[in-house]
């Protein structure tokens, strides 16, 4: 059973939601404590959503200098996958693991609500079960969410098919803006160049019960345990 | 030693060097008329200290003495075989399933709010998840009920969108979801706004834990951030007396800090649930004043305080300052001195502070020193509980009962099928996702039924059950007839809970009202009250709690009154959860209940004919009951796809809500109905936008209506069929001879759209910047 | 008439709890900073602002944060002209 | 060892939309003040500084901005040492 440490910040407020998914789809799941410095052999590491440090100065510009980042680091540079969800995607950029930076809403205001992505890229651990192109409706939620990204990056990520999540209109009448935070490219989501480390503005783990309405979400924990279970066997 | 103690003396305690001689004008500044400030002398047997005195104007002030109100709350129904905690605590608990429990509690911060929206709705949010997690709960959801004026001037657009901001900041950052609310706008709210909060928390039965201290010798701790002067009480006199360059530097306005909250909330639940502490109780109004004197009473043991103790956030604070101030995310522990130890790492894995200002003591006395002089030492239960306590009188106003008499409406201003349309784009009708897309709804993944419904549903992870939870206050109801208008308040929310499929359980309620010494204004409150706790005990909803306030006073007198009802329900299998809108093309439309068309007290008049007057329809308890068992029955056979209440704007509200789907279908449903056979000897308008209660719109597929009709029959309740839901994007009505016919987009365009148009004013917020 | 470039520095009043100075205080002091203190957070604002001359711009640019971009109940702000 | 008052104005990089700067243009002229244009938002920040000099303090203060006050890929900032 793969093993997922999901790390818990102070002001995480998505890492139960997180460990539940995780564990939905088969995970040994557990926490670890921002001062820890090991990941205690992790598979599989989740930034969970919230406002850690209370989002001041910047989301995710305190969090990136916790001593438990230093092993996401090097868990992140051989290779491991890393999934950071909203507050998780923010700390991602905020640590260069990820280029750009989320910044206040266009709107200014916090934005919650269901929006419909396509997902562009399926070669990462987390979106592997998806077919390329499918689209989700997943849930939003927060107030910095604007992806930015000097010129030449952007360039860069398209290029390189590094967008894996792109906010999309829905059908005719919908009452969706293809857009919630006036993202750069109505980009929710990317990943390094690697693929390994992926950050996504909305909430898969929010997504992945069918009691909740939507469902479109558990691919992203269905695909990192298959994902780990090959790369298992083919070590093998 | 004691320079102000006479003969007699009961307690001794001397004034500080320098602090303020109390004279007649101090002690008016205090609010403390000669009848109170007479009981203080005889309890004390001298003349109290000027900190003395501040801890008396703030225990004895409306706010925490309910010294108008004690007597009318004593007749709410209060017990129930549900009920673990009611009234007295810091939240009420009620029982569920599985050995789980539920704790609720609404607040308000009104005038805060009325200074600084924003600050002042965040900090209300901020006290009543205290309020719920004190108890050992963890809070899953938050609602919110809200009053302004109309959204035509600036001042109201900014305390709408300060608010709006502050109730969602807040609760986004702790991670706790709304999931519900209400918002209204009425002239009698400008200058006054209404903010009341309420917080839903879970526990194990066990865990639950309450704010009394105990055991001589136990020490009492401060948890959390520093204290400051923020919102000292009376700040704005003894400042000049204390100082008079620090008046700058004393502001009043409490500011939040979530981020410290949420390390506050997962701290104080571990203690709890760990067994490390006795007691624990948030320092909220009147800080750590009330917090330890409630406390010391509800235990009936006495404490003593060392201000010089209390980490302060700046220098030089008296002893007076500490006590009153009310900076936010503080909490007050109570714990053997054997625990301090490991009480501050679990704090410090938190990144708290928890320092020690105290011990409980054996002589009933609340005793504060500073730096050991004893300033302040006053019979404990007799602070507490000795409050003067007032009747006063209560009449009703004379334009009130001209208001109700009066019989002509005047002219409409547009005709029965524009009212629609008019009635859809009016604010405290049409959709408040404008508010709700601000609110966190979807954290903790257990949102089963998002704002947008008639009344919110979470679930327990790991539990079969489900809660639901509403607010609602018809407060033109109230204004016009009080008693029907209490007993409307409590009818809708159950009406809410049970559209959902869950069963009502209990209530918290939020009663805001003018100043009480106004015979027309106790008036209200007495009646209102009355009608409560009527349908409190016709619905076995005990009142486990809840807030008054009162002085709110708009420039044009007293605010619309407004007893906000908060409820929360059960539903026994979550999966069984009913929706509020209709669902699928040929699904067979009902409407349940009789209308007897009376459009007294309705939007119809109000907003078409404006015109608010006449007599209301009479809650019919009964009816209301029967409807509440058919709907809970009916959900849990099944038999149900949708149901949804008629409330303001009567039956072609609620039909056009149903049709018009939740805030984000994709597509468009309609509806072709023939109301002839329903209320044939009522004239069309009444039986379009007549506001009865006891009544909903109900789908189910063609194959459950007939055990649907068998249901109804067998609960007494009148069920009409008035035909299907359709494709085709229109909503036709047949009333006799008259055909109207709506397109459903255009209805849903008007009715997302009412708030957002009002609010694009760019002068909404001066705070755009911010 | 003359554009004058105006810099506002918005600061929370003294006395009132600033949470945001407070967090990023601490995390200066964790990243080994302990020289820094007293850390307040509030917002600057650029704006041209087109007048006859430079204190007819300072009075304007007065009028708009007393009236817009300050929270009187709040904040206090300070203002400067850039001279050129 | 001297304490120094640092003011940091942390401002979105050129070019970088900046959609609160837009709003509150937006919301000045709606409130008549047509002379208020170019608007941009950023952060304010003061803190005290012990240092052994003014340059020292003002290095000091660099190092904080660049490894935390200003996000190096969106923002650019100013930084004054009060002079006393
Ligand atoms: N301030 C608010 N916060 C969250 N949800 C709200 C708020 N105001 C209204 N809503 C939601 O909008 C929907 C309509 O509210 P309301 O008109 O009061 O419905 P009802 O008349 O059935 O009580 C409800 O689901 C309610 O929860
Ligand atoms: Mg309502």
């Amino acid at each position: 059973m793969p093993s997922v440490a999901v790390v818990r910040f102070p002001g995480s407020n998505c890492d139960w939601d997180s460990l539940r998914a995780a564990e939905a789809a088969g995970a040994d799941a557990y926490f670890v404590w921002h001062r820890d410095t090991d990941l205690r052999g992790a598979d599989i590491v989740l930034l969970p959503g919230g406002f850690s440090y209370g989002d001041y100065l910047r989301s995710g510009a305190i969090a990136r200098f916790s001593p438990i980042m230093q092993a996401v680091q090097r868990h992140a540079g051989a290779g491991g996958p890393v999934l950071g969800i909203c507050n998780g995607f923010q700390i991602l950029c905020e640590a260069h693991l990820l280029p750009g930076a989320l910044l206040r809403n266009a709107g200014l205001t916090f934005v919650s609500k269901p929006v419909d992505v396509t997902v562009e890229r399926t070669e990462t651990p987390f979106t592997g079960d998806y077919e390329l192109g499918a689209r989700l409706r997943l849930p939003v939620a927060h107030g910095e969410g604007r992806f930015v990204a000097p010129a030449d990056t952007l360039r860069m990520l398209e290029a390189e098919g590094r967008v894996v999540l792109r906010y999309v209109a829905a059908t005719e009448g919908s009452p969706f803006q293809p857009n919630p935070n006036g993202s750069a490219n109505h980009i929710a989501g990317i990943c390094n160049a690697a693929g390994n480390v992926v950050g996504i503005m909305p909430h898969p783990e929010r997504a992945a019960d069918r009691l909740l309405g939507l469902t479109g979400g558990s691919g992203f924990f269905t695909s990192m345990i298959s994902v780990t279970q090959n790369s298992a066997k083919s070590r093998i | 030693m004691t320079g102000s103690s006479v003969a007699g003396a009961v307690t001794e305690a001397s004034p500080l060097p320098g602090e303020p001689q109390v004279t007649p004008e101090i002690i008016r500044e205090h609010n403390l008329n000669d009848q109170e400030y007479g009981r203080i002398v005889e309890m004390l047997g001298r003349t109290p200290t000027f900190t003395e005195l501040g801890v008396f104007s703030a225990l004895w002030s409306e706010h925490c003495s309910y010294k108008h109100s004690k007597p009318v709350l004593k007749t709410f129904p209060t017990t129930g075989p549900q009920v673990i905690q009611g009234p007295g605590e810091n939240a009420g608990v009620l029982r569920l399933p599985e050995g789980w429990a539920v704790a609720f509690k609404i607040e308000s911060h009104n005038h805060p709010s009325a200074v600084e929206p924003y600050q002042g709705a965040a900090t209300g949010v901020g006290g009543i998840l205290r309020d719920v997690f004190t108890m050992g709960a963890r809070p899953v959801a938050l609602l919110n009920s809200l009053r302004f004026g109309p959204l035509d001037y600036p001042r109201n657009r900014y305390l709408f969108a300060g608010v709006v901001r502050g109730v969602g900041d807040y609760g986004n950052c702790v991670g706790v979801p709304t999931l519900g609310g209400e918002v209204n706008f009425a002239p009698g709210y400008t200058g006054n706004p209404l903010v009341n909060a309420m917080c839903v928390g879970l526990l194990r039965e066990r865990d639950l834990i309450r704010a009394a201290a105990h055991g001589v010798g136990n020490v009492l701790l401060a948890v959390g951030a520093r204290t400051g002067r923020d919102g000292i009480h009376g700040a704005s006199f003894a400042s000049e007396e204390l100082s008079e360059k620090s008046e700058a530097r004393r502001p009043q306005v409490q500011v939040g800090d979530p981020f410290t909250e949420k390390l506050l909330l997962e701290a104080s639940l571990e203690l709890i649930t760990s067994g490390l502490i006795v007691a624990i109780q948030d320092m909220g109004a009147a800080g750590l004043t009330s917090s330890s004197a409630e406390m010391a009473a509800r235990g009936g043991v006495g404490v003593e305080i060392d201000t010089a103790l209390v980490p302060a956030r700046e220098e030089g604070m008296t002893p007076y300052e500490i006590l009153l101030s009310e900076s936010q995310e503080r909490m007050l522990v109570v714990a053997k001195p054997s625990r301090v130890a490991e009480i501050q790492s679990v704090c410090a894995k938190w990144e708290l502070n928890a320092t020690p200002i105290g011990r409980v003591t054996d002589d009933g006395i609340f005793r504060v020193r500073h730096h050991g002089q004893t300033v302040v030492a006053i019979p404990g239960q007799r602070l507490v509980e000795d409050c003067p306590v007032y009747y006063p009188e209560a009449r009703e106003g004379d334009e009130a009962r001209a208001r109700r008499d009066a019989v002509d409406p005047g002219m409409p201003v547009v005709d029965l099928e524009g009212a629609l349309e008019m009635l859809l784009d009016t604010p405290s009708i049409a959709s408040k996702r404008w508010v709700f897309e601000q609110y966190d709804s979807t954290v903790q993944a257990s949102t089963v039924l998002p704002p947008g419904s008639d009344a919110g549903v979470l679930r327990v992870p790991g539990a079969e059950f489900g809660l639901a939870m509403t607010v609602d206050c018809n407060s033109r109801l109230i204004a016009l007839d009080p008693y029907e208008g209490g007993k409307a308040a409590v009818a809708e929310a159950a009406r809410n809970i049970a559209c959902t499929g869950a069963v009502p359980l209990g209530i918290t309620d939020c009663l805001n009202f003018g100043n009480p010494e106004k015979p027309e204004v106790f008036f209200q409150f007495r009646e209102a009250c009355r009608g409560i706790a009527d349908a409190c005990r016709a619905f076995g909803t005990p009142v486990t709690g809840g807030n008054v306030s009162f002085y709110n006073e708009s420039p044009t007198g007293a605010i619309d009154p407004t007893p906000t009802i908060g409820m929360v329900g059960l539903l026994p299998r979550v999966e069984n959860r009913v929706p509020s809108y209709f669902d699928s093309p040929r699904d067979e439309v009902f409407i349940v209940g009789a209308t007897s068309g009376i459009l007294g007290g309705s939007a119809y008049w109000a907003e078409v004919c404006d015109f608010v007057g006449g007599h209301q329809p009479a809650v019919d308890l009964e009816a209301e009951v029967q409807l509440q068992h058919f709907l809970t029955s009916a959900a849990e056979r099944r038999l149900l796809r949708s149901a949804h209440d008629c409330s303001e704007g009567g039956l072609a509200v609620a039909l056009a809500e149903a049709v018009m789907g939740g805030p984000y279908v994709v597509g468009t449903l309609g509806a072709s109905l023939d109301l002839t056979g329903y209320a044939p000897d009522v004239p069309t308008e009444g039986v379009l936008y007549g506001e009865d209660g006891a009544r909903a719109v109900v789908t189910c597929s063609a194959a459950s209506a007939r055990h649907l009709i068998a249901l109804a029959n067998e609960n007494q309740v009148a069920v009409f069929h008035a035909g299907r839901v359709e494709s085709a994007g229109t909503l036709e009505l047949q009333v006799g001879s008259d055909l109207f016919s709506w397109n459903t987009e255009a209805l849903r365009r008007i009715y997302l759209e009412a708030i957002p148009r009002r609010m694009q004013h760019p002068d909404v917020d001066r705070a755009v910047g911010e | 008439m003359m554009t004058y470039r105006v810099h506002v520095r918005v600061m929370p009043r003294a006395g009132l709890l600033d949470p945001q100075g407070q967090a990023v205080e601490h995390a200066l002091t964790a990243l080994g900073f302990e020289e820094a203190g007293a850390v307040r957070v509030g917002r600057a604002i650029e704006l041209d602002v087109e007048a006859g001359s430079r204190d007819e711009a300072e009075t304007r640019a007065r009028q708009m944060c007393d009236k817009l971009l300050a929270n009187p109940v709040t904040e206090d702000y300070l203002l400067e002209v850039e001279t050129d």
